[in-house]
């Protein structure tokens, strides 16, 4: 019978998330937590030497030795997590905003998290957020990703996720698309196909860099073959850190560019 | 017929390659990998080559490169990707090669860099020339695509050469996603490999770790503790299925027919959930280190993924099933894209690719490694080489991989996950996996837990050369559905 | 007041299109188990797409952008023949069907030379395979109609479909059995939607309709699409019109036009029903089987003309 | 009936030509088998008693032989123009002409959509006459004729779409999109004597199309000479519905256009490709290719794709590809009428003095030669 695969389809459980029970959430995406208070500098330093990429480091400010941890570089190793102070983020406020607000400073000596001054990110007109609130066309570009983010981008369409709900929909030209969700480090070999897709996108557009890879180059920073993070190459609004991140992470980025956090389609 | 044409004299190691993979299909030894290296004691680059022999299994051969190489395409057109890298990478001249144009460096490299062997950091950007096969004739056009694709897909560049709808002739040209990961390896600690090897190839990040990490414990003579072995043949069989119901969905949705595909991404998404209540990571990122994993199955996550195994399995037999029933999706798969037994061979072609087009090959059973020692189970094979073969292979290969994680779940018995990896030793080997994509090998070598060389063979890599001789002859529109099927990584390729 | 009505209607049918489309992208989420898109996505899709850059090629000429733009104003033009709750449409004259067929296939014409000025591959792939639809589709199209305006013995859509509104309900005649088995399968065709194009490929390789339009983009893009939307509207219109017109209202009393408004709601839901499911149970055609649907409509038609005329003896 | 098989292969053959002037040639096959078919649905009407009919048929088959020597002669001229400056027919060859010849190309496009015959150019109002009395014939006692009527308008309505489909081919080939392979003539200016009569013919091509009363009211009165007895009202509602559509499409534009627009210049997306050449495109052959393989019977084609060298087939270096037709019909059939029509386009391209009454002399002579051929009948 024709409609056996409608039949077989309806059968299924319903597995939509409300979007308020993904907002934010992190799970399954390792990045971590620095729990401060049980931060001392001796974990901080080897939290640090343990880190592959230089998600963690420490820097000297006023004079005082702090660990900085920069989700943009984590790709969520998960080795810092062994130590005491450190363990794995079920939830992650810094997604789609802009490249400071991606790094936290902690003191390990007065067991406190250093407020930095917050630039406001670059508030990319409300105009054009009113105009794509209710319709966003993206595009997605692999500037020379591993495809580990391209998997959690396709999960963003399937049942659980359904990011048409919001209103955003995937195209398949540059010229009907209002936003560019890059991924990856953008390798030589990418540089110019990046420029000129950038280009060919009518404005008013957002640019949006993915993962580690896109936000700092991850693990591949240091190689020769790789041109630098996406924004060497064409500006980027919003970072949605994670390696890769997770559907929900990337979901929370993207309604957070769009500044629209809770409103779902009806 | 002698391959080496040209003053440079074969050596004794070249002639006995060339010796191995000629001859009938059934008796020639399949090329498995062809590659480089520095010696830094003999200060010379050596080449490798790595056969399977029928009946002998494996066998390494190593040369001396001595500024050149004759070539062995010639003789077996497997080689040639192979060999182009080797010349990208060391700056080696090959003798006989009937095309010798740069792989992996695109025109934005200068013609003398060789990144395997030049030590600086800071290429100059250059504007090299490369040049397309055009074919001749009135009306023939050209359409070029990529590497910026529509859809979310990875980057890669297609040139078809087209009257109309039918191509007349493709070429690809990949290398788009090449990020030097050959070269990070250099120096990278033995313990750290792992971390790039999962970034090598995304969703094939299990099967690349493990892939590694055998390797290391290859080299170093040590294995990894039973439980560990089952805990990695429960993830790349997991990994497997995951691959292959998001394959057959996006072959559905390639043809339009959407109910399917939606359905079996949210089997898959059922499937990565439940990765991440029993081992906390969606595509078991970080499980797999050297002499073992980090992470033990409890006995409750163990059911949790009995259950959940069962059911995707079941859920997705039923989908597949009225998929393939329908005559329009038939119509669609049938006779499309068919690569031929013979160009399978002579391609050295690997994987689920190989297994529907009549090549009986799976590394889990030729070359059994890890928990898969001793084990017996059916490898689905098809000889028609078309769409629906190689979506019939993955369809069977998920319910032959939820029972080898069935029957895994039930032997899991507690014990210690890791075995320490010796420090302070020189150290060389490989080790090769059955990836979702096919015969997947990592060759590591280096001293005192630190790498000095690593070379990956990706199936993807293997199998790209061979899908313009599946595509020729059909019409361009069936491409996309084409090379789904094939479903190869192009990060995986490029490296 | 008939005027009015007249125009009433035909703006109707305008503003009425993209809500036609976020329907039946909305009904198929469902039934794929998602929630999907607001139904009144593609009106803020148009309104964000008219204050967006409109991006020419460096190669194009004025033709570019002139395309849509006209291509837009023919398929409007085409809409006012039609009659829906009104029984005479805006514009009514003898032969007018075949204007409406014409003028569809001029902007048609516009829309290939504006693909082919965009300077891509993907463009003139997509033109060659819109003209392969194109012609295939006119003749079964005219045939259908013409079958229809010999039994009606009319020359206008408004005549037929006055002829066909006085025929008994439970009396359908084998001709218009198959003459709308002949039309539907053309309609679909001619509007793109599943089995023949799918409107929501990312894939442009296998796009038909959509690989024309990859160059536009902003307002260009918007009529485009609203064009698209509109011949879909006109396609189900037409259907309803010529093979299921009861109830359409004829005399200027409120309660004729309130009933014959909800009739034709409940119809158009009906086709909005069969569109979704329709296109969730196939897969799409290979590009070379898509001739053979004009095939059978073209034999359904010509079926359809022996049958009338061996009905009127 | 020859007059639909022959308007049918000769747009066919037509669509599958890529020269330029030959393929103007067969589209003339194309047109005179739609008059011819015409003229039979006249005979038809008259032998059945239906004089009024009869009437408009042969009125449609005047206004459309009228109106193609009207649009034929411009697209000669226009064909003759784009020789003039790039010594080239092969539309495989051609491409983005508009940029450098705007006039002809504005012209020539004129010419296009008129024989492609879509409403508002002359082109549409023969055929839609023929239509017309395509239905009403249909109407006529007897079953025969009414079947072959209205298989007519099929034929007809076919016809009409491969028609456009190779005239898309035409102008979007030649003068849009990107050059291919071609030689411009940078010094060569196009003398204003040949601009003139293709400006002039155009012109006459729109006005015909949107007030069409201008051709059929003088051709009328000869028709009610020939066939006494037909009505003019139907002619006389063409007049008023094409006036009606004009209005609403011109105000439909005239809105679209008016919308505001920021336009910026960006170029043709490849797909990231840096840089996209000539071959990149589209040529007349792929274009024509998918309707060519539905109609595959019609041309019987043979292809050959030579791989050299033959004994690498995983690494070639060079590959021919060779498509020929047996034009077994062509030689049989159309021939002598195709060489008569190039003899005539031969003598046309000396015609590109620009002399104006050398094309009216054509259009006179055509029309003799018609009234001719019913006062013969």
């Amino acid at each position: 019978m024709i409609l056996d695969v409608i039949q077989r389809s309806l059968q299924s459980p319903n597995r939509l998330v409300p979007v308020e029970s993904l907002l934010g959430r992190a799970d399954g995406g390792r990045m971590p937590h620095v729990d401060v208070s049980l931060l001392t500098a001796e974990m901080a330093e080897t939290a640090c030497r343990l880190c592959p990429t230089s998600a963690l480091s420490l820097v000297h400010r006023e004079e005082k030795e702090l660990l900085c941890l920069d989700y943009g570089q984590c790709i969520g190793c998960g080795r810092c997590a062994e130590l005491k102070a450190f363990s794995i983020a079920e939830r992650l406020t810094c997604c789609g905003v802009s490249k400071q607000r991606l790094v936290q400073y902690f003191d390990p000596e007065r067991a406190t998290e250093v407020e930095t001054e917050l630039d406001i990110p670059k508030a990319a007109g409300r105009e054009i957020l009113s105009l794509m609130g209710r319709a966003l066309n993206i595009r997605q570009l692999d500037a020379g990703s591993c495809n580990g983010c391209e998997a959690e981008i396709t999960a963003l369409t399937n049942p659980y996720y359904d990011l048409e709900r919001f209103g955003i929909h995937f195209v398949a030209s540059p010229k009907h698309a209002d936003l560019l969700l890059v991924t990856g480090s953008v390798t030589r070999n990418m540089a110019v196909a990046v420029k000129q897709t950038y280009e060919a996108v009518p404005a008013p557009k957002l640019v949006v860099a993915v993962g580690a890879c896109g936000c700092s180059g991850g693990i591949f920073a240091t190689s020769p073959a790789v041109a630098g993070p996406v924004d060497k190459v064409i500006p980027v609004d919003a970072y949605i850190p994670g390696c890769p991140p997770t559907p929900a992470m990337l979901l929370t980025g993207i309604l957070e560019v769009l500044r629209r956090p809770t409103k779902p389609g009806k | 017929m002698d391959p080496m044409p040209g003053e440079n004299a074969t050596t004794p190691t070249v002639v006995e390659v060339a010796r191995l993979l000629q001859g009938p299909p059934e008796n020639r030894a399949r090329l498995v990998s062809l590659f480089g290296s520095i010696d830094s004691s003999l200060k010379r680059t050596m080449v490798h080559y790595i056969l399977d022999v029928p009946g002998a299994g494996y066998r390494v051969l190593e040369d001396m490169m001595n500024g050149s190489v004759p070539s062995i395409t010639p003789v077996s057109p497997a080689a040639a990707w192979y060999e182009r890298e080797l010349k990208d990478q060391y700056g080696v001249e090959l003798f006989g090669h009937p095309d010798p144009r740069s792989l992996l460096l695109h025109e934005n490299w200068p013609g003398n860099c060789h990144p395997m062997v030049d030590s600086t950091q800071a290429v100059p950007w250059a504007d090299e020339h490369y040049e397309f096969l055009q074919v001749e004739g009135d009306g023939v056009c050209e359409v070029a695509v990529g590497p910026v694709h529509a859809g979310i897909i990875e980057p890669g560049h297609f040139r078809f050469s087209v009257v109309g709808d039918n191509v007349l002739f493709l070429e690809l040209r990949h290398f788009y996603t090449h990020k030097g990961t050959e070269r990070l390896f250099q120096g990278t600690p033995v313990s750290s490999g792992q971390m790039l090897a999962e970034s090598v190839s995304g969703d094939n990040c299990f099967a690349h770790a493990v892939a590694y990490c055998q390797a290391i414990e290859e080299a170093h003579a040590v294995t990894a503790p039973p439980l560990a072995q089952l805990v990695r043949l429960i993830g790349l069989e997991l990994e497997r299925m995951v691959a292959h119901i998001a394959d057959v969905g996006a072959l559905s949705g390639d043809i339009a027919f959407m109910l399917p595909a939606a359905y079996c991404s949210r089997i898959k998404e059922d499937l990565l959930q439940t990765s991440v209540r029993v081992i906390g990571s969606r595509f078991w990122r970080g499980i797999a280190v050297p002499g073992g994993v980090t992470r033990d199955i409890s006995p409750s996550a163990a059911e949790m993924l009995r259950e959940a195994v069962m059911q995707a399995s079941g859920e997705f037999a039923k989908m597949a099933a009225i998929m393939l029933d329908r005559p329009s999706v038939q119509s669609r798969f049938e006779a499309a894209g068919v690569l031929h037994h013979s160009v399978a061979g002579d391609l050295a072609v690997v994987g689920p690719v190989a297994r529907a087009s009549g090549i009986d090959a799976d590394i889990r059973r030729d070359h059994p490694y890890g928990a898969y020692r001793g084990l017996n189970f059916e490898i689905p094979s098809l000889h028609y080489g078309d769409v629906l073969a190689r979506t019939r292979v993955r369809i069977d290969e998920v319910a032959c991989s939820a029972q080898l994680i069935l029957d895994a779940l039930t032997q899991l018995q507690a014990g210690p996950i890791r075995t320490e990896v010796p420090q302070d030793v020189a150290f060389e080997g490989f080790s090769a996996i059955e990836s979702p994509r096919g015969e997947l090998l990592y060759w590591v070598k280096g001293e005192a837990g630190m790498l000095t060389r690593c070379h990956i063979k990706s199936p993807s890599f293997q199998n790209w050369p061979a899908l313009p001789h599946a595509v020729v002859g059909n019409v361009i529109a069936d491409f996309p559905l084409i090379n789904k099927s094939f479903n190869l990584s192009y990060s995986g390729c490029d490296r | 007041m008939t005027i009015a009505l007249r125009l009433a209607q035909f703006v109707f049918l305008l503003l009425s299109a993209p809500l036609l489309l976020g329907a039946i992208t909305r009904l198929k989420a469902i039934l794929q188990r998602r929630r999907g898109a607001s139904i009144w996505r593609p009106y803020a899709e148009l309104g964000k797409l008219f204050r967006k850059e409109d991006l020419v090629p460096g190669s194009a000429s004025w033709l570019f952008r002139a395309a849509p733009r006209l291509a837009f104003a023919l398929t409007v033009t085409a809409v006012a023949f039609l009659p829906i709750v009104w029984s005479n449409g805006l514009l009514s004259f003898a032969g007018d069907f075949i204007v409406l067929v014409y003028l569809l296939a001029f902007a048609r014409f516009l829309m290939m030379l504006g693909a082919f000025d965009g300077g891509s591959s993907f463009g003139g792939m997509g033109a060659s395979r819109e003209a392969m639809v194109s012609v295939l589709a006119e003749a079964p199209l005219v045939l259908s109609l013409v079958a229809l305006a010999v039994a009606a013995r009319a020359g206008s859509l408004t005549a037929i479909v006055a002829w066909t509104g006085a025929q008994d309900f439970f009396n359908i005649s084998v001709v218009h059995v198959l003459a709308f088995a002949a039309l539907t399968l053309v309609a679909i065709a001619e509007t793109g939607r599943l089995p023949v194009d799918n409107p929501a490929t990312h894939l442009e390789l296998t796009m038909l309709h959509e690989a024309m339009v990859l160059e536009y983009s902003g307002p260009s893009l918007a009529l485009i699409e609203w064009a698209q939307a509109i011949k879909l509207n006109l396609m189900i219109a037409l259907l309803i019109a010529l093979f299921a017109p009861w109830g359409i209202a004829s005399g200027v009393t409120a309660g004729a036009i309130l009933l014959s408004i909800g009739l034709y709601v409940v119809k158009l839901g009906i086709a909005i029903v069969a569109i979704a499911v329709l296109e969730s149970c196939v897969a799409k055609l290979r590009m070379y089987a898509v001739p053979e649907i004009f095939g059978i409509a073209a034999a359904l038609s010509i079926l359809a003309i022996v049958f009338t005329l061996m009905m009127k003896r | 009936m020859a007059g639909g098989i022959s308007a049918l292969l000769g747009i066919l053959y037509a669509l599958s030509e890529s020269d330029l002037k030959r393929l103007l040639a067969y589209s003339s096959v194309e047109n005179l088998g739609i008059i011819y078919l015409t003229i039979g649905a006249a005979m038809l009407c008259q032998k059945n008693g239906a004089p009024g009919f009869a009437a408009l048929a042969l009125l449609a088959a005047l206004v459309h032989a009228l109106n193609h020597a009207i649009f034929k002669n411009l697209l000669f001229l226009g064909a003759g123009a784009i020789q003039y400056k790039t010594h080239s027919l092969k539309l495989n060859e051609l491409g983005g002409l508009w940029k450098t010849m705007p006039a002809t190309g504005a012209f020539f496009l004129v010419g296009c959509v008129s024989i492609a015959g879509v409403p508002l150019f002359n082109g549409f109002i023969g055929e839609w006459m023929a239509f017309q009395s395509f239905l009403a014939g249909a109407q006529l006692s007897h079953p025969a004729p009414q079947l072959t009527l209205a298989l007519s308008a099929g034929a007809l309505a076919l016809t009409g779409g491969l028609a456009a489909a190779c005239f898309v081919n035409v102008f979007g080939t030649a003068f849009l999109g990107r050059p291919r392979r071609m030689q411009i003539e940078p010094e060569t200016k196009m003398p204003l004597s040949m601009l003139v009569p293709l400006g002039a013919l155009a012109a006459a091509c729109l006005v015909i199309g949107v007030m069409p009363m201008v051709l059929i009211r003088p051709l009328w009165a000869l028709v009610e000479g020939l066939i006494p007895g037909g009505n003019f009202e139907s002619g006389a509602k063409i007049g008023s519905g094409i006036q009606m559509v004009t209005a609403t499409v011109l105000i439909a534009a005239l809105a679209a256009i008016l919308i505001r627009t920021v336009v910026r210049y960006a170029p043709t997306w490849g797909c990231g490709l840096a840089s996209l050449t000539g071959r990149m495109q589209y040529t007349a052959t792929s274009f024509s290719k998918p309707v060519r393989t539905v109609f595959q019977p019609v041309y019987k084609a043979s292809r050959k794709l030579e791989i050299s060298p033959a004994d690498k087939p995983y690494f070639p270096t060079a590959i021919s590809y060779e498509s020929t037709r047996t034009l077994h019909y062509e030689k049989l059939l159309y021939r002598p009428i195709v060489n008569t029509i190039m003899t005539i386009a031969q003598q046309l391209r000396r015609l590109q003095t620009g002399n104006i009454q050398w094309y009216l002399l054509y259009i006179f002579l055509a029309l003799l030669c018609m009234f001719l051929f019913m006062r013969f009948r």
